[in-house]
């Protein structure tokens, strides 16, 4: 008896609604590799992620039935996107603000051409070309 | 013994059962296929307490061969190899075999679903796989130390562990299968909490105990995955030279740090807060009061567990990040104290106009009170930058970590074993040697730990072999104070162990507890309770007319 | 209390170091103060409270008023400890425009500090009383950490990066540097001495460039090839007889020759013409190239030039038809491990 | 699904079902029990893969320049191919899910064939993108040849390191999303072979569900992979 009920209560969706949202996700697939064409500088990877965010709560909310499901287990999922979001920011609150990212010259390691022009002496031995 | 009995519930005991979860299906087969939680509990119990031997054993070597600059113990010389591997082993077997499984897995496997007034964990055959995927990673460890040797500290720095010799990438494939035995236990028991609790009982009405180890569990879910993806590009650093920590190929060393720390520092508290969520039962139990600021206990646990997120690089503020997230981490570091403090204040505003008698178990709550102060109010030395920047990487981290991890986590764990020790037996250990064990080691704890303070702020770096001259004294009596430490919990162990010997003689609630362990027999029934118990009142309630209602 | 602090805490070798001693102090005199708060309830309630058959205790839950407190009050000190902190830990992060500037390259398991003359030491380092030192730092190796107890300041060094530290040292006479990241076997032995001089002290080390140079007295010529690679010498004279763009003419086998000069006269190549092009270098150009060396006037030390000079010697004589140069003398064993 | 630990107990079950664990109350709450576990299991896994997406995302801003050119030798058709793919595959996954939950066992073991296939066509465009990385020597900065196309270089000409570590991070992150893959496979199998002798019912598919939400999440991460690889500018 109670089977019965249950197994109702977890029915969700439908053929419909996937193929529905089959038909979303293909189509937001074709917007952004047509986006990634256009040069919108930086936002090119903004939009890259803004699209697979929306294509990844399509497949969250209705092929993993969040929609329907338990709060608690759409909790589960966001923490540990968000997590995910605090180890990235931090990260980023460090390397943004360090004064030069590129691993300095280095025992035959390649010197990046640009920016001290070339000068190919070994970190170690050339202590007194240091580039601030 | 008669003492011991003196809250002996009012109503008598029903007549021990015949069958328990001990004897009900004998034969070391049926314990090493077991799914019962208690099962698994007790041999994660031994596995830790295994460990903890081994990893004292290379303690109490590292401080004797720091005894004098001559640097040799029982007269054979230590080399710095053998130095390095030491300090290497006792850190990595102390935190990852020891204390990270040591409250949540072993008692917490135990005591939690008979806490929820449940049969069992939610998953049963994931308990059993989390255990084996401690004694493998346990195996392994232990191989890595006799095929070969590792020597990076347990932190694993790079480039120093991509580059060093021995079998550092067996050592970090052991910390990753433990690691996924620590995610395991996590997920089991988010799922057993949120979905076994007893009939009747609302998410205020689980004792504090299980809101400590929910919140630890929330932090083995969430950050021990990080870990693992860390060992695994250190492994594959090691092997295959990906480019990613070691700087000859254009890694950064520091991004090593951030993500070790991502998890290692909420560790620190997958490792204290359990250590505060056994204090939480013992301080109201012994004081025969209700548990001043239940919530306020409650939400500290979630909020430290929190917290402990986004405070990791007060770890690195002299390693070479960034002036701003030094300073956002340190400002960040600070909002720590506030939980803690105010479970602080809530054990004492407990304790006060309270029944206090001072049984073996709350010896160990008092002592971790005083011991985990003084590691807390060191902590706020490390986090003022300033301060920092001359106390990071001395031995005044050393003592603090160990005023946090074995003052607290260590002396609440051993507090929680001889409190549910009559559960987990049913035989009640000699008061008078477990109060003796108590005093020895806190004596020995505080004689290694304070002195190491000294050396620390006197500008004695960690993990040094030698040493200058004017230290000496120092740590000679901080080795000595190890050798009272050692001999107190050896004591400590004896005294429980020879318990085992007599027959059962404990009855089902010792201590006049509240909350729903006491109600079954000691030991438990192999289902936990006769009948599924249903929660009719909030835990720590110590009302005469409750009490009585018992 | 200076007992007190001069038992807790090292030397005060600076400004800086008296300030973070400070607030060392009231730290510390903060905890007593709290852990007594916390320690004395504890033991005082556990004896006053003491177990009594039949005893009933009150049914206090809570109390949100003395929650707030208790929340609230900590979370002021704590803010105003962290700006207090970030304060003295803001002098330490910057350092003053005009500071000297030490390179330390740290490598398993020894320090290595040059002078912005280009001169070394290893694992001594001596720096003038009362003026701001900057010490930019890298290591070859793996970690490892410049600390220095008596000026209270400490940083990782990273390879493949460059980290900064900086002080103000005001008290003369030996401080203790040590490595407090963990580098291997060598790590507890990586001490180096800081000297403090005084001005007089200093100007003579600066004129000696430290004791380096004792060692390869037997061997000015390998004395001279370190100058060539340290004092940048390399940058623009070859030794293999190939010209380097806009550079100067290679030392290959030019001694003893008579140069052809941009002016057409011609001067023989010898000890006074080599040390003349060094501090005078414009007054005579070879023939093929630009005056574009600099002079090295008061950048090299005496027994640098004569290094200088006693190798380009042994690079040889003029090729063609000239007698055989004689080998490059082999560097004596590097003065690594020297204390 | 073993129901030893059921037969010790003594009547405490409350239903029928040979699938019922003796410690949970009713199936209703052995189900969401073990959603809840599955969830949190894929938030590990979400962790995990993002301390990846972490590494790369930092490499990138240390490479700029060296993570566009590389990024030039993986092949966007390719790419967006396996990405239509997974998509679809997640879609047979969950019409999967919703037969089982009617109890319509022809259609699940159909549904689960197709995931199946889609999997392994995935994993066949993989293999032919691998073996085009190692024929280029498009490898970890250990051997990494230099191509023509990097135009980050030193004085010598030596290219720089993060040509190498794009590529370590492209095989190391499409690579544990392979063994996601593979793994996802064996389940698939599993459940397709249970299912074909009738082990679920509308009143019992968790274990269909279970590794639904493992597939979808596999698919959810390479959502993000493809951008982050194959399209960022």
């Amino acid at each position: 008896m109670s089977t019965q009920t249950h197994s109702d209560k977890h029915e969700h969706g439908g053929p419909a609604v996937y193929t529905k949202t089959l038909l979303a996700l293909l189509f937001l697939t074709i917007v952004t590799v047509g986006a990634s064409y256009v040069d919108f500088g930086s936002g090119n990877v903004v939009i890259a992620l803004f699209i697979a965010t929306i294509k990844a709560s399509l497949v969250a909310l209705f092929f993993m039935h969040l929609r329907w499901d338990k709060p608690v287990n759409a909790v589960i999922a966001l923490a540990g996107f968000l997590f995910l979001g605090i180890f990235l920011m931090f990260d980023f609150i460090d390397f943004g603000a360090r004064d030069n990212l590129r691993p300095v010259n280095f025992n035959g390691m390649p010197v990046i051409q640009g920016a001290s022009g070339a000068s190919g002496a070994p970190a170690p031995a050339a202590g007194t070309e240091k580039k601030e | 013994m008669e003492q011991s009995l003196k809250f002996h519930s009012k109503v008598a005991d029903l007549p021990r059962p015949v069958k328990n979860y001990l004897n009900n299906d004998p034969g070391i087969w049926s314990w090493m296929t077991t799914i019962d939680h208690k099962r698994i509990g007790v041999m994660y119990l031994v596995g830790v307490m295994s460990a903890f031997l081994i990893g004292g054993i290379f303690a109490l070597l590292v401080r004797l061969s720091l005894l004098t600059t001559h640097h040799t113990i029982f007269g054979i010389q230590v080399t710095a190899e053998v130095y390095n591997r030491m300090f290497t082993l006792h850190g990595a077997i102390m935190v990852f075999l020891f204390i990270i499984p040591s409250v949540p897995a072993a008692l917490g496997n135990f005591v939690l679903p008979l806490m929820l007034g449940a049969k069992d964990v939610a998953f049963p055959r994931l308990n059993l796989a989390s255990f084996y995927l401690w004694v493998t990673g346990a195996v392994m460890a232990v191989a890595s130390m006799i095929i070969g040797a590792v020597d990076t500290g347990w932190t694993f720095y790079t480039p120093y562990s991509t580059t060093t010799s021995g079998t550092v990438t067996l050592m970090t494939m052991a910390v990753f299968v433990l690691g996924f035995s620590s995610i395991f236990t996590g997920i089991n028991f988010v799922a057993t909490v949120h979905k076994l609790r007893a009939p009747g009982m609302g998410w205020f009405d689980m004792p504090l105990f299980v809101w400590g180890i929910y919140s630890t569990a929330i932090i083995q879910v969430l950050a021990t995955p990080v870990l693992g993806i860390t060992l695994v590009l250190l492994a594959l650093e090691r092997v295959f030279n990906i480019g990613i920590f070691d700087p000859k190929i254009g890694g950064d060393p520091v991004l090593f740090q951030h993500f070790f720390w991502f998890y290692s520092h909420p560790a620190v508290y997958i490792m204290i807060l359990p250590g505060m969520a056994i204090i939480s039962e013992l301080i109201p139990t012994f004081s025969k009061k209700t548990m001043f600021g239940y919530r306020a206990v409650a939400y500290s646990s979630v909020s430290l567990a929190l917290l402990s997120f986004i405070v990791w690089g007060h770890h690195m503020f002299v390693a070479g990040q960034s002036q701003l997230a030094t300073v956002v981490f340190s400002a960040l570091t600070f909002l720590v104290a506030i939980p803690s403090g105010v479970k602080m204040f809530n054990w004492l505003g407990t304790m006060y106009k309270g029944n206090i008698s001072l049984e073996t178990p709350m010896l160990y709550a008092i002592s971790f009170l005083l011991l985990f102060a003084i590691g807390g109010l060191t902590g706020i030395f490390l986090g003022t930058l300033s301060v920092d920047v001359h106390l990071t990487d001395t031995y005044f981290v050393v003592a603090h970590f160990h005023y946090v991890m074995m003052g607290g986590t260590v002396i609440a764990f051993i507090g929680g074993v001889h409190y549910w020790w009559p559960k987990m037996t049913g035989r009640m250990y000699s008061e008078k040697w477990g109060a003796i064990g108590c005093a020895l080691v806190f004596w020995g704890f505080n004689q290694t730990f304070l002195t190491q303070f000294f050396l620390g702020s006197k500008g004695m770096p960690r993990r040094y072999y030698n040493y200058l001259d004017q230290f000496q004294p120092l740590h000679a009596f901080s080795t000595y104070g190890s050798w009272i430490l050692g001999a107190g919990l050896f004591l400590t162990a004896i005294n429980l162990l020879a318990s085992l010997r007599k027959p059962m003689d404990a009855p089902d609630n010792p201590w006049g507890g509240t909350t729903l362990e006491w109600t079954t027999s000691s030991p438990p029934i192999t289902h936990n309770f006769e009948d599924q118990p249903v929660l009719e009142r909030a835990p720590y309630d110590y009302r005469p007319e409750v009490v009585a209602h018992q | 209390m200076e007992w007190l602090r001069a038992m807790m805490l090292p030397a005060q070798g600076s400004a800086f170091a008296a300030e973070v001693d400070f607030v060392y102090m009231a730290l510390f005199w903060l905890s007593v103060v709290l852990f007594i708060g916390i320690a004395f309830p504890a033991i005082y309630f556990a004896w006053r409270y003491r177990y009594k058959p039949g005893r009933v205790t009150p049914h206090q839950t809570h109390n949100t008023l003395l929650e707030i407190i208790w929340s609230v009050i900590p979370l002021l000190l704590c803010v105003g400890i962290f700006f207090w902190g970030l304060n003295g830990w803001m002098k330490y992060a910057v350092a003053p425009g005009e500071a000297m500037e030490i390179q330390v390259i740290a490598k398993k398991w020894l320090w290595q500090f040059e002078y912005p003359d280009g001169s070394r030491t290893v694992n001594e380092i001596h720096v003038p009383v009362n003026k701001p030192v900057r010490f930019v730092m890298t290591s070859e190796d793996v970690l490892h950490d410049f600390f220095v107890p008596d000026m209270r300041v400490k940083h990782d060094i990273v390879p493949g990066r460059y980290t900064e530290v900086w002080f103000t040292p005001t008290v003369l006479g030996v401080h203790h540097v040590t490595c407090a990241e963990y580098c291997g076997k060598g790590h507890s032995d990586m001490q180096a001495k800081l000297v403090v001089d005084n001005e007089v002290d200093y100007a003579k080390f600066v004129e000696t460039g430290g004791s380096e140079w004792e060692d390869y007295k037997m061997n000015p010529a390998a004395w001279g090839k370190l100058q060539y690679e340290r004092k940048g010498c390399s940058t623009c004279h070859t030794l293999d007889g190939t010209k380097i763009a806009s550079g100067g003419p290679s030392w290959k086998g030019i001694w003893g020759k008579m140069e052809k000069l941009n002016n057409g006269t011609e001067v023989l190549v010898n000890a006074d013409y080599v040390r003349e092009s060094m501090m005078l270098p414009s007054a005579k150009v070879v023939a093929g190239f630009e005056p574009i060396m600099p002079t090295f006037q008061g950048l090299l030390r005496e027994h640098e030039i004569q290094g200088l000079i006693a190798f380009i010697k042994s690079l040889g004589n003029d090729p063609n038809g000239g007698p055989p140069a004689p080998t490059v003398l082999s560097l004596p064993p590097k003065p690594d491990q020297k204390k | 699904m073993s129901t030893s630990t059921a037969d010790l107990q003594h009547g405490q079950g409350h239903s029928d079902d040979p699938h019922h664990q003796h410690h949970f109350a009713d199936m209703e709450q052995q189900f969401d029990t073990s959603k809840i576990g599955m969830w949190l299991f894929l938030a590990t896994e979400v962790l995990l893969f993002g301390g990846l997406f972490v590494g790369f995302g930092l490499m990138q801003a240390r490479y700029p320049q060296e993570f566009i050119e590389a990024h030039e030798h993986l092949q966007r058709p390719l790419g967006a191919l396996n990405t239509v793919v997974l998509l679809i595959s997640s879609f047979t996954m969950v019409m999967g899910v919703n037969a089982a939950q009617r109890g319509d066992k022809k259609k699940l073991v159909m549904f689960l064939t197709l995931t199946i296939i889609c999997a392994c066509i995935f994993l066949g465009v993989k293999y032919f993108e691998y073996s085009h990385k190692f024929e280029e020597h498009l490898l970890p900065p250990r051997w990494y040849h230099a191509q023509a196309t990097d135009t980050v270089r030193d004085a010598q000409g030596n290219v720089s390191h993060g040509y190498g570590t794009f590529f370590a991070f492209y095989f190391m992150m499409t690579g544990l999303h392979g063994i996601h893959i593979l793994v996802g496979i064996f389940l698939l199998a599993w459940i397709a072979v249970r299912a074909n002798r009738g082990e679920f019912s509308h009143a019992y598919y968790t274990p269909v569900d279970l590794v639904g939400l493992y597939w979808h999440l596999v698919d959810l991460i390479w959502i993000y992979l493809f951008p982050l690889y194959y399209l960022i500018k």
